[in-house]
């Protein structure tokens, strides 16, 4: 299979094109012959997985064009790395394809969806199987196009329009500065494929800052699609467009492929001198993590709580590449892959049920669809890191290469984990406890939803186990995971224990009532209401600036431009009233002119 | 004070006296009658400078030809109505100062170069000489001049004809 | 006598002889040419129209000029309403001066101590011909200055009509001068010993002859003071004493012109027997006999048929005799 | 004694008072009546020349008489052409006469 890998992106891109081309006419509108696509290349995916573990290593390469004189050669690689990427992908994109079938029942642009789906899925595999950074980067700006069409699905509701386009920009600005570390990369190793390039650096072609300078740029790439802190702005209101989207997209693979990005291009971080690019992954991870997860406590739109959960879920991992946890950060990809894409398909069955994203007007939907509660639980423990589900496994291996490595970020992971826990404490008490404040009667989603549910929760409960073979199988040359250390491991289980209390002492038995906490906490409380006024500090100084540059280049233009082309018209016309004293067209004026120079001549000899 | 020098003055003054009087007056009938005796005292100055024939001509040609002539076309262009008119025009006191500078600067560059005197004395029967010389030496100055004489005569009359 | 030894006498006896001579002349003339002159006219008028001329005035009429002068003289004078005043007057001056200046040059006659003659002139000739032409310029300030249109247009008509004739004049001049080599009157009538010039030169005289009498104004060109069309002329406007002068004027450049013909053609004063002097009045009176009889047989000229015979017969008449003459001179002096 | 400096200084002063008449006169004929004046300025210093400097030939003379005929002509023409001017203009004022067709 591996000398056929290019045949996996191909199949969703041929479900795509049938899906554009005959849509509605084919069999489930469109729907089917996206899930056959997907699932075919989910199979391939794990086929592909075995014969890597195996030790099949492939990297086809086709020289497309000659640049000047330097033969540009592209291709797909299969390595361990991209192996895994590509099975995790499969799968979880063709669960999300079945459970979307019954999401999206009766929506007028069916067809379409799945078409954007199969779309979205062939560039994501074809980002995760290239083996430069051509590839790579037109895989990216496919996904970024993809979320771009899917968030803003339902474009006549404009918020969806407007998330959609924030998404798109806000991407944008990521990808340019990751083209500019690619161009930079490009200039000095005269190649783009990723062994040119690592060759490249270790000859010495592009070293010490410079080299720092491109790996944060690249990195930016990542922060853009990751949604880490500067451009993060974006992943909240990217919630507009349907929930199998955002498990799809905004949960599972697209916001990792910054995460893979980072992963692919390690030697170019490892490189720089002193580590120094690894310090920034790291501690923009460990900010996001902790900033992410304050945020989530104080939302009340469920699909929030859960993308502020998944900001903070991608700074972990980030954190973890960053204190040199390579095979814990992509361990921990892959776990969260699946939980988060469960607990986001279980908000979907929750609002399909109830029809509002608001948890305030749910409650106690346990008894009433005990499937989704059930499997919802399942993700959430693993989220949270309590053994032995996967996120356990994952998360703490996080922690333990980063108290390795800088005792600070262990300390943020810490809290991070202690907020985790609680903000989804109060979620599942808010969602599934209590009595139901909601207006509708809910009742449990048809099956064709709870089956992925219910796989999900399996492989979120399985994986954890799966931690030491993937040690093995995803490594990093010269870096090594630390021993565990079972202290630590208790401290990060107690800590989440903890979290899980407190929410059940304020959400559960009620002992401090929610809204004292409010008051008591009025300052934090609004600060984090206003998600730290990052979006009003952008508008204000992109508004703001903007506006001043505009004034300026106005006026510029105005004065300066226009007054320079004004004031030669002035002057020409000056100089015309002058001369119109000679040109007087009479001849006595000439006449006295010529005597009067006799006349200055003679004295002017005459003085000198 | 010699005659000669009190003749030379007295011409001089009627010259400039009548010269004035052509110059500046309104009228221009005037400053044209005011002509001839400029003239005559020129030709009074060539007399004293022993050029008896060119004083003759320049009575011949200036007083009576040039003069009548001026005259004549005054009267037939509106020189008659146009008394009332401004004689002058805007650039009266600048001419004037020109004017002055120019005599001023010609006055000091005359007075202060030193003249030889030539050698010789005036043939007594000037035009004698003048008409041998003007067939002789300077055939051809004689010649060109009767052909300008002859060109401007006929342009003349061509330009101031009446169109049929 | 050129002007080079006369420039050698002290200044005082120079101004002197110059005052002299204008008074000589001045009465001279005025005797001669203006009371007599107009006298001799009427009286010989008055006998070609075979009736008599003036008798009351004296015997035979001689005072008769002087009874007219003297009523010009007690005459007002009048100066025409807004007329140029100051050119008005100097007209008046002008006209007879310059009629009055020929007679510097002309030679009266020869005595033991050498020509009866004012200044002789080395350019006589030429100086005739300049004072000739001055007489032009005053016409035309008469003309302008009485205001008058008949005036005006008089002066305009005899202006034009003196010029053109002083070119065929000026021509006649240039003949005699070749011939006799000299501009010099009195060197003119010295060269005159042989031939007169008036036979040598017939054309040359006659077309002097025209041109005088068309330079006086005279009948057969007088069409200025034609009284049927232009009143009096240039000097229709003035009244006694100023139109007395204007007739002085006029009586004197026709005697001046008479003299000179006479110098120039008829060999001045010389003559076999009788002085030189009363050889000079016999011719002097036989041409103005010639003038006036003339006047009587002439029908008036129009003014195009004047100008036209100056410029194309008498002119081209004239070049031809100069031309033929030069010829002539240098074919058989050399 | 009437030195050549005076005469010169004379034939100056004719020529400024020409030159005077001739730039600030509005009237084309005043115009050429200056110009003669000017012409007769340049006459005194030739013949004045001729007498001091040069006694012997009459080339002075000569060139007075030649620039005396020359004068003649020229006033000839410039009178004629104020004439046509007048003709066609109505007037002889030459600050008035500013069109390059008649």
């Amino acid at each position: 299979m591996t000398p056929y890998a290019w045949l996996i992106p191909l199949l969703p891109l041929l479900a795509f094109a049938l899906v554009i081309w005959r849509g509605d006419r084919l069999p489930g509108r469109g729907a089917y012959v996206s899930i056959a696509g997907i699932a075919l290349a989910g199979l391939c995916g794990l086929v592909l997985l075995g014969e890597t573990a195996f030790g099949r290593r492939a990297d086809l390469t086709y020289q497309w064009v000659v640049l000047g004189g330097r033969p540009l050669t592209v291709g797909f690689i299969v390595d361990p790395l991209s192996a895994v990427m590509t099975a995790m992908v499969g799968v979880v994109a063709s669960l999300i394809t079945i459970y979307s079938v019954g999401y999206m029942e009766g929506d007028p642009r069916f067809s379409r969806f799945f078409a954007y789906l199969s779309l979205f899925q062939f560039s994501m595999l074809f980002l995760v199987l290239a083996d430069n950074f051509l590839f790579i980067y037109a895989g990216w700006e496919l996904v970024g196009l993809c979320s771009y069409l899917l968030i803003g699905f339902w474009f006549e509701r404009p918020a969806a329009a407007r998330a959609a386009l924030k998404a798109f920009v806000t991407t944008r600005v990521g990808d340019f500065s990751m083209m500019i570390g690619i161009l930079i990369l490009f200039l000095h190793t005269g190649t783009l494929s990723f062994s040119g390039v690592f060759h490249g650096i270790a000859a010495g072609r592009i070293g010490g800052p410079l080299l720092t300078l491109a790996a944060i740029l690249v990195f930016g790439g990542a922060v853009g699609k990751s949604a880490q802190i500067p451009l993060h702005v974006w992943l909240p209101d990217a919630m507009e467009g349907p929930t199998p989207v955002s498990a799809l997209i905004h949960a599972a693979t697209m916001v990792a492929a910054g995460v893979y990005l980072v992963a692919r291009t390690y030697p170019l971080f490892v490189q720089s001198p002193g580590h120094e690019a690894l310090t920034v992954v790291a501690y923009v991870g460990g900010i996001t993590a902790i900033v992410a997860a304050t945020m989530g406590v104080v939302e009340d739109d469920i699909k929030r709580v859960l993308a502020y959960s998944t900001m903070s879920q991608l700074g972990y991992m980030l954190m973890g590449l960053g204190v040199l946890g390579y095979t814990a950060g992509m361990f921990h990809l892959i776990t969260h892959a699946f939980f988060k894409a469960l607990l986001f398909l279980g908000a979907g069955s929750v609002i399909h049920a109830v029809a509002t994203n608001n948890m305030k007007e749910m409650g106690g939907l346990a008894r009433a669809m005990p499937v989704t509660f059930w499997t919802f639980l399942v993700a959430t423990l693993a989220l949270t890191g309590i053994p032995p589900f996967s996120g356990f496994f994952s998360k703490d291996a996080i922690l333990l290469a980063a108290y390795a490595q800088d005792r600070t970020l262990w300390l943020l992971g810490t809290i991070g984990a202690f907020v985790t826990a609680f903000y989804m404490g109060r979620l599942t008490w808010y969602t599934f406890a209590g009595s139901y404040r909601g207006g509708g009667h809910p009742h449990e989603s048809p099956t064709v939803m709870t089956v992925p549910l219910v796989i999900l929760g399996v492989a979120a409960a399985v994986l954890g186990f799966l931690e030491s073979p993937f040690e093995r199988y995803v490594r990093f040359p010269g870096v090594e995971a630390p021993a565990p250390n079972a202290p630590l491991l208790a401290v990060s289980v107690l800590v989440a224990l903890a979290g899980w209390a407190a929410a059940a002492a304020i959400y559960h038995w009620r002992l401090i009532p929610s809204a004292a906490l409010r008051r008591y906490l009025r300052a934090p409380y609004t600060l984090l209401v206003h998600k730290y006024y990052v979006d009003d500090l952008y508008g204000w100084v992109f508004l703001k600036v903007g506006g001043l540059v505009v004034l300026l280049a106005g006026a510029f233009d105005r004065y300066v431009v226009d007054g320079l082309v004004n004031a030669v018209g002035w002057l020409t016309g000056r100089l015309g009233w002058v001369l119109r004293f000679l040109q007087t067209g009479r001849e006595e004026n000439y006449l006295l002119l010529i005597f009067l120079g006799l006349v200055v001549i003679v004295l002017v000899r005459l003085v000198r | 004070m010699t005659g000669e020098a009190i003749a030379f003055y007295g011409l001089a003054a009627v010259i400039l006296v009548s010269g004035l009087v052509v110059v500046g007056s309104p009228n221009i009938v005037h400053s044209a009658v005011a002509l001839v005796p400029a003239f005559l005292g020129i030709t009074g100055i060539y007399i004293l400078l022993g050029a008896e024939f060119v004083a003759g001509i320049q009575v011949l040609i200036y007083a009576g030809a040039i003069t009548v002539l001026v005259l004549f076309v005054i009267m037939l262009t509106e020189g008659g109505t146009g008394l009332r008119q401004q004689q002058r025009n805007e650039q009266g006191p600048i001419g004037a100062s020109v004017a002055v500078a120019i005599a001023v600067l010609l006055i000091a560059g005359v007075t202060h170069t030193t003249w030889g005197r030539g050698a010789g004395t005036l043939p007594a029967y000037t035009p004698g000489a003048i008409g041998r010389s003007f067939l002789g030496t300077n055939l051809l100055a004689f010649e060109g001049t009767s052909i300008v004489l002859l060109v401007s005569l006929i342009g003349a009359i061509i330009i101031a004809r009446k169109e049929e | 006598m050129g002007l080079a030894e006369a420039a050698a006498l002290p200044w005082y006896v120079e101004v002197e002889r110059a005052i002299g001579g204008t008074v000589l002349i001045f009465s001279g003339v005025a005797v001669v040419a203006a009371m007599f002159g107009v006298l001799l006219e009427r009286k010989i008028s008055g006998w070609m129209q075979s009736r008599l001329g003036p008798k009351h005035v004296g015997p035979q009429g001689l005072l008769q000029t002087i009874a007219d002068t003297i009523k010009l003289l007690q005459k007002e004078n009048i100066v025409p309403r807004n007329a140029d005043a100051t050119i008005f007057a100097s007209a008046v001056l002008v006209v007879p001066l310059a009629a009055l200046l020929d007679y510097v040059v002309i030679p009266f006659g020869t005595t033991r101590w050498g020509p009866l003659i004012f200044r002789d002139l080395n350019i006589g000739v030429l100086y005739f011909a300049a004072t000739s032409s001055l007489v032009v310029v005053g016409i035309l300030m008469a003309g302008w200055g009485s205001n008058n249109k008949y005036a005006l247009i008089g002066g305009l008509r005899s202006a034009s009509q003196m010029v053109s004739y002083e070119i065929p004049m000026g021509l006649a001049l240039i003949t005699v001068a070749m011939l006799a080599g000299s501009l010099s009157t009195v060197q003119i009538v010295n060269a005159q010993a042989g031939w007169w010039y008036a036979v040598e030169q017939p054309l040359a005289f006659l077309i002097f002859l025209t041109a005088a009498v068309a330079e006086v104004n005279r009948v057969p060109f007088d069409l200025v003071e034609a009284e049927s069309e232009l009143v009096a002329g240039y000097f229709s406007e003035y009244t006694g004493m100023r139109f007395a002068l204007f007739q002085l004027g006029e009586y004197g450049e026709m005697f001046a012109m008479a003299a000179m013909a006479v110098t120039l053609f008829l060999g001045g004063w010389r003559g076999p027997v009788l002085p030189p002097v009363l050889w000079f009045v016999l011719k002097l009176y036989a041409l103005i006999f010639v003038f006036m009889w003339v006047r009587w047989t002439y029908p008036r000229f129009r003014i195009d048929q004047l100008l036209n015979f100056a410029w194309k017969v008498l002119i081209p008449v004239g070049l031809l005799n100069l031309v033929v003459t030069a010829f002539f001179i240098m074919v058989v002096h050399r | 004694m009437v030195t050549l400096a005076d005469y010169l200084v004379l034939s100056a002063v004719v020529f400024a008072l020409g030159l005077y008449a001739v730039v600030t006169r509005r009237n084309g004929v005043a115009i050429l009546m200056g110009i003669e004046l000017m012409l007769n300025a340049a006459n005194i210093n030739l013949v004045a020349f001729n007498k001091y400097a040069a006694p012997g030939a009459v080339q002075g003379q000569i060139f007075a008489l030649i620039v005396i005929t020359l004068a003649a002509c020229e006033a000839a023409v410039g009178l004629a052409l104020v004439l046509a001017a007048y003709r066609s203009l109505e007037t002889i004022h030459v600050d008035e006469i500013n069109v390059m067709r008649w």
